[in-house]
């Protein structure tokens, strides 16, 4: 019995075998797909800026604080404007969405019961699922009118109403991470800090803040980059005037507002318009890619080992 | 859910082209697909040039302009063998703005226009405006500047026969693609000064008010018309109103004649567009001009049929 | 007793550092000194620090509910009365007074609206939807099931959530050189539903590989036991479990797709449409929500902020039944495990 | 001043609260022949605390002696069912030396009753050993004497527990003041992902002791016995050591702010025999100037080094207080014996 | 045609490889009087396998009685360090009727030995015990029979593991045909969030036997001893049966399919002591018609349902296989009956 030849091969039992080494392959393919998309990114992004820069010097694109692309005679590149546009953004939504994110991530994390958390945490989720073409609306209806009730100089586009709405589009990403990252704190920790005699403010603050401080700052360089990287809020709410200003409650030109001004204007493919759209996406995704790497590069280093 | 008529006629008509002519477009292509639902005229807006792009190489049917088709793109639609039909469908003035409580500044030269927008421009402040035999001290406040953005055919006609050419704008004039927007930035500021499609003034006449132009080198408009200029309906259609009026066009491919849908939706657009036109804020052409244009369309037909 | 709360009183007047000094004679913890500060008045001030503190946090939350209470009541308040029946039924027009529902009755064409929009978004969702469920699982299949602890997988993972990070109008850009240009699709709906499935896939594939981690092992031990090849015990036994919270991360990633404006802008969407896109003919133009409601906050007529309002108000309501829809899959899931 | 009145009358008053009869507890009031119904007389002593203990453990004596016969005769009748009746736990749960003085004290989670009035007295830099098998309440009792009972959402504390005399449940305790004279070292080592320097000082810098931080540091972890292992690190992250050398941190970082009492649960039961025995032998060495409670679920650790032990069985009943030797040697309770040499539990 | 002279040789390979000196393992070949010296003449046996096998049996026993009095020499010296010689273990590890036969195994986890060149053979309709102490590798080797090894990263399989002849990690054989060959019933109960028809008709499906699908499930789940309690709810779901009967429903599972071989880890180790003897009666009646290997901690288990018993010792080796009287009435090996003295491990 024990001698009776036995066919265990590959071949010899077919059944599924065939579907079993496609999956593979094919499955291989969808995941190399995103490889692909990155690579045309990259691409299409060097593509085009290539051409733009064969016109413009880095120099220029650089240094310039003239952001004058479309001047037919003495058309300047310099993408300092742009950049310091998205940059007010940025920072006046990080100071909205950081220290409001973070004691909500401290209240709901430490202080809030769970029922509460259950219901407040899912809410404000919804802030960032809302369509960022609604909080350009938003800002306009609402916001704006607001900030010139108070400061009668604001106007009707300014960084001010973009800042606050694309800060309340990210809180809940500063608040949701930070808080999942608080929440793995463990209860040991706080207890230890308890049975020290520290009261509940030290406790989250002096313990439980540092301890989840990789989660937290990650939150922060996500929502950074995402505050980066809005488009239709600030096209709508911000404006389209590309200038170099320390006035929170004047114009400016975003990088992204700039892209959806000539996506949705009048450039010929082969302008030098048309190409400094490949120029800024460029930046602007060496930017957020930049800022993707910075956030692994926290969560690798500051990785918090409890045991 | 279907709605509107059928009228037999079935197809898809691509138009895209200038934004500023869209609205007008649009609104033939909606008549015209209550009575024929069967058509579908989809109207996009990418730009005018943008629009003569894809019109050259046949992705799209017919072509908004705001200007009219410039030696490059009419050579590159030779190379692909597109033959068109240029038709003036409409006319636009494009309106200087200015805050209702502005009762300093009734009427500017193009001349003084030209200082005040070129690039490089040393006017910060309605006072460094204020022309030498003003009876009126001009406040000595900043003034914000407004205008459709650099993407614009409209920005494009304005640098053009305003600071003498094509993108010459002082860099700290804030562009937007939504006139609305520089009506909403006039009313925000008293001391700014804006441009954009005379339409929408009409539409917010509380929110601003016009800026006569007294166009010194132009023709004489004739001896009904004052010096300055504002732009009305009778001024522009009168084509008085200088240099800020224009008309604008749309080019259909003629080979595409040869589809009754698309004969019919330009026979309806030259049938329509002078009520359409003042219906989305533009001006109508004149009759004759209509009435040539429909000769010109019916031979082209003849020729595809 | 009494003398007690004198104490209170005495030790709220003194600094705390003179207070801890005095209750805790240092390096000495004789227990016949007695001298204790049970009711905490020495730490007083961080008691009140802390009071601050919890104000401060419960006022942060309330300011994102607040911000999400007032948007919705602005919408809601500029979209009253503009919002009927007919707006989600008819065409959209470039009459403002088409959208007045008061001048229904006397119209020469008929009511604006919506319509041909809404059904290009649900048309764009559901073409996006099969992409990144064909996609987004697949590739979190391999990642999870086939992929072999390499450096290339871990160059895939980095790849995957660095994309996840890239902006949506680079997405946009990358959709109108790629498809619209270099392949040709013209402005069309595959065009938009492809760029906005590459726009979603980094979440749907990190959201897969998170449900495939959940289907627990012994399950798929209990399937190659049974002599099961890895393909089938994916098909039969780890993909069923892992459904629905694959679904729920499709769903949630969906209803962000929906309201994306910029890529679909510039792929090129139309703005004007009179019926539906041609669900047959996907390189046909097409139209979708957001786009329109761009359109219509960028026309001058004040009238038109209400149409959008009214626009936002459809938009808003179809991402929140898409959002009830996947919490009501997460807790029937939830309920089962 | 009138603090250190307070603190002398302590005694009386715990004296007064024992006595009284606990009225959230009907079961108690009924029994005949219970402690509790002691004559009042002691009410009236207003002598020193001292003295007040005196009195009452001579009292305690007699009436344990009496209860445990009671419950050795149901002992007999049926294992595992016989309580020492109204709560009253055989051996002698009073000492004159007490710090921490438990009275009737319930503990509930929710609805079920984790703690049944336990009444028994922690003396003064001694090692009280708490055992019993799992589940029984050890840790509970242990977290109901500096309050980190509090923490837990639906923990509830019925009856009394005084520390130094006073009821540290009555409204005007600041449970973080009390959590600064009972210090706590936790079953798991938990340091602080902060250097070892930082973890020894934190409790210094919240209680707002910030002189001499360094020098403090360095004697804590002195008598902590990790001082010669860690020296040359102090800066690096307490994360980084060993089980057995984290536990001692945290030992460290208890005994720094200088509390009166330590509670420790089950300190060792995640280390290796060689750091536990260096646990131990510290614990010796910290009951010369510490008060020290351990919970502990190693039944020889208990005998090696308590002076007094407490057991505990399954239900949250305090079944046996009294002298380390007696427990071992010659316990009251049946089940006692039967958990000590392991028949059970 | 070359399957079967493959399959007819494995006997001679395997007699070859169990003699060929362990080059892994230094420390080996300088033990003298080790089972490894055998004189090679059991190399130039040619005959068929079963002959085979009887002889180098017969060889075996006179090698082991050697290798026991030196290991139970060595026990006495040194107690926890006495191995068997040359990873050969005492008792009998060649058995007449072998289906599964092991050579030289030794399995690795990354750079760790988990099973150190283990020799033994499964007899064919038997049960087969496996015990030793925790992380010994008891389910280690069970996995390296059907190579579920394969689905963790880190595990490597060294030397041979014949069934019926065939070395199962030559390269031509698929472990999927070799798991429908050997089926494999888990420590805990991992029934599929799916009917309990459709839980025993998954091993039927997905290997193509859908012909009579519902006579067989019946079948199985009869032999399985379920069918009566869940005959009408053989559409519910399979989780919603106790713990007990999930695990029968697991076995049913894994014989609905008609396997040889039946594999069992730790089958009852998470079920009660009623639903334990249901699955020990079920494995008696299975050894009537499959080959049954079973891992269990449960010492008297082992003793009371299985025919050989295979004794593993921490650190991965076999120490002693023999019949299952044998080995718990007189292990000729000190250390297994220390540990089933309950000595120690
Ligand atoms: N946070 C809690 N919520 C609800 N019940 C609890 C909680 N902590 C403990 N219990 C319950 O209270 C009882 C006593 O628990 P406790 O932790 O005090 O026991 P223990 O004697 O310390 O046991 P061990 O030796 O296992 O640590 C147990 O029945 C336990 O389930
Ligand atoms: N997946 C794995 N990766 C790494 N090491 C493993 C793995 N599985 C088991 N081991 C190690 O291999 C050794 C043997 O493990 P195995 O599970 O075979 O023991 P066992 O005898 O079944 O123990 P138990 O009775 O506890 O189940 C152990 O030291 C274990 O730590
Ligand atoms: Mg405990
Ligand atoms: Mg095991
Ligand atoms: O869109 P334009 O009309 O400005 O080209």
């Amino acid at each position: 019995m024990s001698t009776e030849p036995i066919d265990l091969s590959r071949n010899g039992n077919d059944v599924g075998t065939i579907g079993d080494r496609l999956a593979r392959y094919i499955f291989f393919g969808c995941a190399a797909v995103t490889v692909a998309t990155t690579l045309a990114i990259v691409l299409v992004l060097v593509n085009g800026a290539t051409d733009f820069f064969s016109t413009v010097s880095l120099t220029e694109f650089f240094t310039g604080t003239d952001w004058s692309p479309r001047a037919a005679d003495n058309p300047s590149f310099g993408v300092l404007p742009l950049v310091w546009g998205t940059m007010m953004i940025t920072v006046g939504s990080a100071l909205i969405a950081i220290p409001i994110g973070t004691l909500t991530a401290i209240y709901l994390s430490e202080y809030a019961s769970s029922r509460v958390r259950r219901v407040v945490k899912p809410t404000l989720e919804i802030l960032a699922g809302i369509p960022t073409i609604v909080y350009g609306f938003f800002a306009l209806s609402f916001i704006t009118p607001i900030l010139q009730q108070i400061y009668p100089g604001t106007g009707t586009f300014n960084a001010a109403a973009g800042a606050i709405v694309v800060g309340v589009m990210i809180i809940p990403m500063v608040s949701s991470i930070s808080e999942d990252a608080m929440s793995s704190v463990p209860d040991s920790l706080r207890n230890a800090a308890y049975g020290l005699g520290a009261t509940k403010f030290e406790v989250s603050t002096q313990v439980v803040l540092p301890a989840s401080l990789s989660g937290i700052l990650a939150a922060y360089v996500l929502a950074i980059s995402r505050a980066i990287g809005e488009t239709m809020a600030v096209t709508l709410a911000a404006g389209a005037l590309a200038q170099v200003t320390m006035n929170p409650f004047a114009e400016i030109q975003t990088m992204t507002a700039y892209m959806v001004e000539i996506g949705t204007g009048d450039a010929s493919v082969g302008s030098i318009g048309y190409q400094s759209l490949f120029a800024i996406g460029l930046t602007l995704f060496a930017m957020t890619f930049l800022m993707n790497v910075l956030s692994m590069w926290i969560r690798s280093r500051y990785r918090e080992e409890y045991e | 859910l279907t709605r509107g008529e059928d009228s037999g006629l079935e197809g898809e008509i691509r138009i895209d082209g200038s934004n500023t002519l869209r609205p007008n477009s649009a609104l033939v292509a909606e008549q015209f697909m209550w009575e024929n639902n069967r058509v579908q005229a989809s109207v996009s807006a990418s730009g005018t040039g943008a629009g003569f792009q894809q019109f050259a190489r046949r992705e799209i049917s017919l072509q908004n302009a705001s200007r009219p088709i410039t030696d490059e793109e009419a050579e590159h639609c030779r190379e692909n063998g597109v033959e068109w039909l240029e038709l003036e469908v409409v006319l636009d003035g494009i309106a200087l703005l200015k805050h209702p409580d502005n009762d300093w500044c009734e009427c500017l030269t193009v001349d003084e226009l030209g200082d005040l927008w070129e690039r490089g421009s040393d006017i910060e402040t309605w006072a460094d405006l204020e022309p030498e035999q003003s009876d009126e001290e001009w406040p000595d406040e900043e003034i914000s500047f407004y205008g459709r953005d650099a993407a614009s055919g409209t920005f494009d006609y304005f640098t053009e026969h305003i600071t003498g050419s094509v993108g010459n704008i002082r860099n700290d004039y804030s562009g937007t693609p939504d006139t609305n927007n520089i009506i909403r930035g006039v009313r925000g500021n008293e001391y700014t000064i804006g441009f954009g499609g005379a339409g929408y003034y009409y539409e917010n006449e509380a929110d601003a008010e016009l800026i006569a132009v007294n166009y010194e080198d132009g023709e004489d408009p004739g001896d009904e018309w004052d010096d300055c200029i504002v732009p009305t309906r009778e001024s522009i259609e009168a084509e008085a109103y200088q240099p800020l009026s224009r008309p604008m066009y749309i080019y259909v491919r003629r080979d595409e004649l040869a589809r009754p849908e698309y004969r019919e939706f330009v026979r309806f657009y030259l049938e329509n567009t002078q009520e359409t036109a003042r219906e989305v804020q533009f001006y109508a052409v004149p009759d004759e001009t209509i009435a040539d244009q429909r000769e010109t369309l019916e031979a082209a037909i003849e020729d595809y049929t | 007793m009494s003398t007690n709360t004198d104490t209170n009183t005495s030790t709220t007047t003194t600094t705390t550092t003179t207070t801890t000094t005095t209750s805790s004679p240092g390096g000495d913890p004789d227990g016949d000194d007695l001298d204790f500060d049970f009711d905490g008045s020495s730490i007083k001030r961080k008691h009140q620090l802390g009071t601050i503190f919890l104000g401060l946090c419960f006022a942060a939350t309330m300011v994102g509910i607040v911000a999400l209470v007032a948007l919705l009541a602005d919408v809601l308040l500029e979209a009253r009365g503009w919002l009927t029946w007919e707006f989600l039924t008819y065409p959209p027009s470039q009459i403002a007074e088409n959208y007045v529902p008061s001048n229904y009755g006397e119209l020469a064409t008929g009511p604006g609206g919506m319509y041909p929009m809404i059904i290009g978004s649900i048309y764009l969702i559901i073409m996006t939807a099969i992409f990144t469920l064909f996609l987004g699982v697949g590739a979190a299949i391999y990642l999870e099931e086939y992929a072999p602890d390499s450096n290339l997988t871990r160059f895939i993972e980095a790849n995957i959530s660095n994309l996840a990070g890239v902006p949506s109008i680079v997405y946009g850009l990358l959709g109108l050189a790629v498809f619209v240009r270099a392949m040709q699709t013209g402005a069309s709906l595959i065009a938009g539903a492809l760029t906005l499935t590459l726009l979603i896939l980094p979440i749907v594939i990190v959201q897969s590989q998170e449900s495939l981690r959940a289907v627990p092992d012994s399950m798929r031990q209990a399937s190659y036991g049974a002599g099961a090849t890895k393909w089938q015990t994916i098909r039969n036994v780890v993909l069923p479990e892992a459904v629905p919270g694959i679904m729920t991360g499709i769903i949630l990633s969906l209803s962000r797709a929906i309201g994306e404006t910029a890529p679909i802008l510039m792929v090129g969407a139309a703005t004007t449409m009179f019926t539906p896109p041609d669900l047959t003919d996907p390189t046909g133009s097409f139209g979708a929500m957001p786009m329109q409601i761009y359109e219509w906050a960028k026309m001058p007529e004040a009238e038109f902020q209400h149409v959008a309002a009214a626009g936002i108000v459809v938009l808003l309501t179809i991402l929140l039944l898409m959002n009830a829809v996947a919490i009501l899959i997460r807790n029937k899931y939830d309920k089962r495990s | 001043m009138s603090d250190q009145t307070d603190g002398r009358l302590a005694g009386f008053r715990s004296a007064l609260s024992s006595i009284r009869p606990n009225a959230n507890d009907g079961s108690l009031t009924g029994t005949p022949g219970s402690a509790n119904t002691e004559p009042p007389e002691i009410t009236a002593a207003s002598s020193e605390s001292e003295s007040v203990n005196r009195q009452r453990s001579a009292s305690d004596s007699s009436a344990s002696a009496a209860a445990s016969a009671q419950t050795a005769a149901a002992g007999e009748s049926g294992a595992g069912l016989s309580m020492p009746a109204g709560d009253k736990p055989l051996g002698s749960p009073r000492v004159d030396n007490a710090v921490i003085e438990a009275r009737d004290l319930d503990v509930f989670y929710g609805d079920t009753q984790a703690l049944h009035g336990i009444n028994m007295d922690i003396p003064e830099k001694e090692v009280t050993a708490l055992i019993g098998p799992s589940g029984c309440g050890k840790s509970t009792f242990l977290r109901s004497i500096n309050r980190m009972n509090d923490l837990i959402d639906v923990a509830r504390v019925e009856g009394d527990l005084h520390f130094h005399g006073k009821n540290v449940y009555e409204d005007d305790v600041d449970p973080v003041a009390l959590r600064r004279k009972i210090g706590m070292v936790f079953q798991k080592p938990n340091p602080f992902p902060k250097s070892i320097f930082d973890n020894v000082a934190y409790g210094l810098r919240v209680q707002g002791k910030d002189e001499n931080v360094e020098e403090k540091v360095l004697t804590a972890l002195e008598r902590a016995a990790l001082l010669d292992e860690v020296e040359d690190q102090l800066d690096e992250s307490g994360l980084d050591l060993s089980g057995g050398q984290q536990q001692r941190l945290c030992i460290a970082r208890a005994i720094a702010t200088d509390p009166e009492v330590i509670l420790m649960d089950e300190p060792a039961s995640a280390l290796d025999p060689v750091a536990t025995s260096k646990i131990e032998d510290l614990v010796e060495e910290l009951a010369q100037e510490y008060t020290v409670a351990i919970v502990t679920h190693n039944m020889q650790q208990a005998a090696r080094i308590s002076d007094k032990t407490a057991v505990f069985l399954t239900g949250g009943h305090l079944v046996e207080f009294n002298d380390t030797s007696k427990i071992f040697e010659n316990p009251e309770s049946d089940r006692v014996e039967d958990y000590i040499t392991g028949k059970f539990g």
